[in-house]
């Protein structure tokens, strides 16, 4: 137990350093350009799936809160010139009002309910900013960030830097939930949340903290987005395929711990980036919703759960 | 994607004296290839522009056959952009950092060139704009030439042809109505300061969602502020709706110019699918078969370009969009020639300096990277009748009105005569 | 005689015009045996859900261990030691048999122990074989031992064991009628919920009888079987076994 | 001129409903009926858009092809319900989130097999009545969304009909209130539940011939739908079809009323804000048994 938390924390440090060690030593900035989209997608992943995977509620929304974080971190940028570090919080702290908002949804609705009012969201949000003229509306808003700091090397790599530290973080976070007793209590009130209640356990209180933690992670997630990119739009950031991805992710890699969405995240949009520039989007949107039916059909409990599968299989 | 074999075959189908790369002389097949890079939308909202591809490739094929560029071949890297600005900063960082491409040209509109933008101006890269109104307006990046002739100061000025022609017919009411859409918010925002530079009152101005299906309301309540000139910011799904309810419900007989700055007025299957409501509408365009606009070098381009179109499902006239591509082409081909070089701040100097002679005009640019001089076409529909394509190929159907010299009839006002006329 | 550690007085509950329950009154003694009998939809499994605060009653008081509990939450009421089981069992799968009992320990324990204590509760329902086990592939016999595992956790002073032995052959409702008796002699009052009449008949001190929401008898197991009203309401449903 | 706006107002919307409730009738069935979240019932409303396009360019009627193909779509209908259910059936109960997974799938591979065969480019359909009106006094209704609008009353009657008088429209409710009791009386769940897929397979080609006439569709047309479809039958009330007419009627007006005197802008939002209003506010919705 102990030893495996240490070497966690080992894992995490090593991620880090490599990381860094990566900036000065490789060259090719389109390393970095292609890691952002990557390791993005590990932050919505694993934010994701703090609520859909250990608590069973499916934010079919995902884009809203991420798209939210993407915004506030431009507004900030935009009216005050603030910090990236100012601009993440902020980002958190909205997403976390949203995901809190979420929550208090949960009080009145469960299952396919609360998924497509979470798509609600995305369009409402959408809608907002379309009429929002400071935002850029529809237009959208092109924004030069300021100058990285001198140790990063160059834009690109400080926010992929910034990234991965985000990401790390919300691995860590995602998995001592999942080990806590906390974790245990989601995943209680996902089989049963009557029964869970009947067990002692306060479902509104963790499904509150669940909602709150996962919509914070998403902004949080496209808080950086305006440095990596200089422009942002409604469209992108109230993305249907960044949500269709995000969902997709830790389904494929498995829900029940951790590691899933991480191993969900690197290998579909490792492969998404490379397929961005080799076939064409229409077989690789074709990629990703057999994989859905597929991982559905013959793994609902996704890679891992599919691996422990064999495991067992190979013993017995 | 068509990959360059098919492509080739397909032109080499089409029985026209184009020389493909492979058969340049051997000396050219030798040499290091000239990389040009750029993204195309073939997927997504913007797939309507991806014969963007095909007006590169003729080019490509064109200057190949002419013994390259520097006495080396040209190569093109493209990728699918899928229409979504979020992957373009990857995809232009694969293309110089990876892929080593020697020049860039830039995605279609201004959305996709957003984020190319201050990538360019940080790595002082020279780049090629495509269809984004004032692209380098905020950046300022001196390495940037639009291939479009949207002109200076495009984001107020380039719809001015439609204003000039509602003030000489008298208009001093006008209704704007504009999508949620990038260019259409962007058009519409310049409309509006080319009303007030022009003393016109704007009775009406409000923008609705992509995508809407029903205009009753809308057209309703511009009837009702009675306007003389509807300054219309649309984009291809609602512009075939508008015409709809256009015909359904009519704008009122206030009406003296209606149109403007609709896309979609220029795609094939939309104006086939139109057919006869087009008619009276007075709307951009950068190209039209008309006599003061034909030359061979151009009738030349549109009739390789047509059996690729009918072989490879795309827009079946190509005058939107692929000339331009050419065009850019013919720019990259000039500055490069001009300086003798791909340094990129010595074919930039080149190309400020000196004018270039495209498929579709003269271009000189200024110090932004705009051509000097505006050449956007306000265009009326007239005589459009049944749904054959064909017709869009005569002239006299697409009459230009302005820039005057261009011009290749009058305004026919008001627009209800128009559209029964 | 000791003082009632749950009472219940003029609770009613309602779905829309249906009154579903109610009102009702009546008292249970530390440590004592109940059967709560009662054709079906007569209004037993509302007033259980009303007790265990997982359905807010209309009107009418709730108290437990000498508070009133009538506002308190659900979760509340489990931590204060009012636990039952569910008539179809509700176990928390995708979590192991042992993981199942730490729920409810994660809740009220001290922190200290916490599996120890979790296996001395399953050994105590014979379920200790099966602490490893993904919950979901328990046979229906280990998941009503399951139930009354997780319900047993925080030493609960009132167990509603509802219809714990529906669908178990007469060896298994020994086995869960001997737990029951443990945890009786231990000191744990038990409302006994169920239609397998000569279970309730055996175990219980005293039985009441529900229809129509409705408390029609009351009084030990033979004055309520032989109540003219109870017959009537069993008429042509004689005692199952 | 105030009067005349909010009159045409009031009737687009009207118009619009009565499509927006021809649209969400086959969800009407699945979710409201079976408690099945076919989110792919959108997608299934584009194929039948594309199929009318494929039978117009042969000189048919719209409408009339999705009568034609009214059985091909039933059984596309029964097909893909077995294969939810052989998907979903060694594990009993589906559960929430792999169902919306599966056809969230299905939605993405059907539109993307759209996009491969024809392209992204809008289709349209030539009929005679587009693009002429209807006017009585100062109302004008455009026959484009006037001859749909009929269509979807009908369809709802028909329906409701079939639900409320045939044995086996009697077995499809049950179905979704106690398949137990279903088994008893010697239906069989599984057949029922084909059965009330194919029907909302039809519904879905006869919608799609009808948003085909309303305007352009292209593969992702759907999308748009989705959340209206939804909003629909839950502000009717799970499983209440008749009250999906009011419910679309209400959305419809709604809509119309924001576009003509607030900003049109703001339209797309007032599904979704009435969605969330009576998720919040009253989940049974208008005419639903309370949950």
């Amino acid at each position: 137990m102990k030893r495996q938390d240490v070497a966690f924390a080992a894992g995490a440090i090593v991620v880090l350093l490599m990381g860094f060690g990566a900036v000065h030593a490789v060259a090719n900035p389109y390393f970095f350009f292609a890691g952002y989209v990557i390791v993005q997608y590990v932050v919505l992943a694993t934010a994701w799936n703090i609520l859909g995977g250990y608590a069973g509620y499916i934010n079919f929304g995902p884009a809203a809160l991420y798209g939210a974080g993407v915004y506030t971190s431009a507004l900030l940028l935009k009216a005050f010139g603030a910090p990236l570090v100012v601009n993440i919080v902020a980002a958190g702290l909205v997403g976390m009002v949203l995901g809190l908002m979420m929550g208090y949804l949960t009080l009145r609705v469960q299952g396919v309910y609360f998924a497509i009012a979470t798509i609600a969201l995305v369009i409402m949000l959408e809608t907002v900013v379309h009429n929002i003229e400071y935002l850029g509306g529809a237009r959208g808003l092109a924004l030069i960030a300021p100058e990285p700091p001198a140790w990063a090397v160059g834009r690109t790599q400080f926010v992929f830097l910034v990234l991965l530290a985000i990401a790390v973080m919300s691995v860590a976070l995602a998995r001592w939930i999942e080990r806590s007793w906390i974790g245990r209590g989601l995943r209680a009130l996902r089989a049963s949340e009557e029964a869970a209640e009947c067990a002692g356990v306060a479902t509104l209180r963790l499904k509150l903290a669940a909602c709150a933690v996962s919509g914070a992670l998403l902004a949080v997630a496209g808080a950086p987005y305006i440095y990596y990119a200089s422009y942002i739009d409604p469209g992108s950031a109230f993305s249907l395929t960044l949500g269709l991805n995000t969902i997709a992710m830790p389904l494929i890699g498995g829900t029940r711990s951790w590691a899933g969405p991480v191993i969900g995240a690197l290998l579909l949009a490792s492969v998404q980036q490379a397929a961005t520039v080799t076939i064409s989007s229409e077989l690789n949107v074709l990629m990703v919703g057999l994989a859905l039916i597929v991982f559905i059909a013959a793994a609902p409990d996704g890679l891992i759960g599919l691996a422990e599968r064999l495991r067992r299989k190979m013993h017995a | 994607m068509i990959s360059r074999r098919r492509f080739s075959k397909i032109a080499a189908g089409t029985g026209l004296a184009l020389a493909a790369p492979a058969l340049s002389t051997s000396s050219l097949a030798q040499a290091q290839p000239i990389k040009i890079g750029t993204s195309i939308s073939l997927t997504g909202p913007l797939s309507g522009t991806k014969n963007a591809l095909t007006g590169y490739q003729l080019w490509r094929d064109d200057v190949n056959a002419a013994g390259g560029l520097l006495g080396r071949p040209v190569e093109l890297v493209t990728y699918d952009d899928q229409s979504s600005p979020a992957q373009i900063p990857a995809i232009y960082s694969k293309l110089v950092d990876v892929d080593r491409v020697d020049l860039l040209i830039s995605p279609y509109g201004a959305v996709l060139s957003a984020p190319v933008m201050p990538f360019v101006k940080q790595r002082d890269l020279f780049l090629v704009g495509m269809f984004a109104l004032a692209g380098n307006d905020t950046v300022r990046h001196d390495k940037y030439f639009h291939a479009c002739p949207w002109g200076p100061n495009s984001q107020v000025n380039w719809a001015r042809g439609f204003f000039d022609l509602a003030r000489a017919a008298g208009c001093t009411k006008v209704a704007i109505m504009s999508a949620d859409i990038e260019f259409a918010k962007i058009s519409a925002a310049g409309g509006k300061a080319i009303s007030e530079e022009y003393r016109m009152s704007v009775v009406y101005d409000q923008s609705y969602p992509p995508n809407q299906t029903d205009f009753s309301a809308i057209l309703r309540n511009i009837r009702a502020a009675q306007p003389e000139a509807v300054f219309v910011c649309s984009y291809p799904p609602d512009s075939t709706a508008l015409i709809r309810g256009l015909s359904e419900v009519g704008i009122g007989d206030s009406v003296k110019i209606f149109g403007g700055s609709m896309i979609g007025l220029q795609y094939a299957s939309l104006l086939a699918n139109i057919g006869p409501a087009l008619n009276g509408i007075v709307n951009l365009h950068l190209y039209v078969p008309e006599p003061t606009m034909r030359n061979p070098a151009i009738d030349g381009f549109l009739a390789r370009y047509e059996p690729l179109a009918r072989a490879q499902q795309l827009d079946a006239l190509g005058h939107y969009v692929p000339p331009f591509c050419y065009a850019a082409g013919q720019i990259i081909e000039a500055g490069v020639k001009g300086a003798n070089t791909l340094n990129h701040a010595q074919i930039s100097r080149y190309l400020h300096a000196n004018p270039v002679q495209t498929i579709v005009g003269r271009a000189t640019f200024n110090e932004l990277g705009d051509w000097t001089e505006k050449r956007v076409l306000m265009v009326q529909f007239r005589g459009i009748r049944g749904r054959d394509v064909e017709q869009f190929r005569q002239p006299g159907r697409q009459v230009i009105l302005d820039p005057p010299p261009l011009r290749t009839g009058e305004l026919v006002a008001p627009f209800g005569a128009a559209r029964s006329g | 005689m000791s003082e009632p550690v749950l009472a219940v007085r003029d609770l009613t509950k309602s779905f829309g015009a249906l009154r579903a329950l109610g009102p009702v009154s009546f008292a249970l003694r530390g440590g004592e045996r109940l059967g709560l009998i009662g054709p079906n939809g007569s209004g037993k499994t509302t007033l259980i859900n009303c007790l265990s605060g997982t359905l807010r009653a209309d009107d009418g008081r709730i108290w437990f261990a000498g508070r009133d509990v009538t506002n308190v939450l659900a979760f509340k009421r489990a931590r204060m030691g009012l636990a039952r089981s569910f008539q179809i069992p509700k176990p928390f799968v995708g979590m192991t048999v042992l993981e199942n009992v730490l729920v409810p320990l994660d809740q009220i324990g001290d922190g200290s122990d916490h599996e120890a204590r979790a296996m001395a509760i399953l050994r105590s329902v014979r379920l200790d074989a099966r602490a490893g086990d993904d919950a979901k592939r328990l046979s229906h016999l280990e998941l009503r031992k399951l139930e009354l595992a997780r319900a047993l956790v925080g030493a609960p002073k009132v167990l509603i064991a509802d219809e714990a032995m529906a669908g178990l052959s007469e060896p298994e409702i020994d086995e869960i009628l001997a737990i029951l008796q443990r945890l009786s002699e231990a000191g744990v009052a038990v409302i006994m919920v169920e239609h397998i009449m000569h279970a309730v008949m055996r175990f219980s001190q005293r039985v009441i009888c529900f229809e129509t929401g409705q408390l029609i008898a009351e009084g030990t197991p033979q004055e309520v079987a032989e109540d003219p009203l109870v017959q009537k309401v069993y008429f042509g449903e004689p005692a199952r076994h | 001129m105030f009067l005349e706006i909010l009159i045409n107002a009031v009737a687009t919307g009207l118009l619009l409903g009565s499509i927006y409730a021809a649209l969400a009738l086959g969800l009407a069935v699945t979710f409201g009926i079976l408690h099945i979240p076919n989110i792919a019932h959108p997608v299934f409303v584009v194929l039948g858009a594309y199929l009318a396009v494929v039978a117009n360019e042969r000189g048919w009627d719209p409408i009339l092809a999705a009568l034609a193909g009214a059985l091909p779509f039933y059984l596309l209908g029964a097909l893909f319900y077995e294969f939810y259910a052989r998907v979903f059936e060694r594990r009993g109960e589906a559960d929430t989130m792999q169902a919306l997974t599966l056809f969230f799938g299905v939605s993405l591979v059907v539109e993307t097999a759209l996009v491969l065969k024809f392209g992204t480019n809008q289709q349209t359909v030539d009929v005679d009545y587009v693009g002429q009106s209807l006017r009585i006094g100062l109302l004008v209704m455009p026959y484009r969304l006037l001859v749909p609008a009929l269509v979807a009353p009908v369809m709802i009657l028909t329906l409701w009909a079939y639900l409320k008088f045939t044995y086996a429209g009697i077995a499809i409710r049950a179905a979704a209130h106690d398949v137990r009791a279903l088994q008893v009386s010697g239906v069989d769940p599984h057949w029922i539940k084909r059965h009330a897929f194919g029907i909302a397979s039809v519904t879905a080609l006869v919608a799609g011939a009808i948003l085909v006439i309303i305007g352009p569709v292209d593969p992702f047309s759907g999308r748009l739908q989705i959340g209206r479809a939804f909003a629909v039958v839950i502000l009717a009330g799970m499983g209440a079809v008749p009250g999906t007419i009011l419910a679309a009627f209400i959305i419809g007006v709604a809509e119309s009323l924001v576009s003509a005197f607030l900003n049109p802008s703001w339209s797309p939002g007032v599904a979704f804000l009435i969605l969330l209003a009576t998720l919040a506010l009253k989940p049974q919705g208008l005419f639903g048994a309370s949950r």
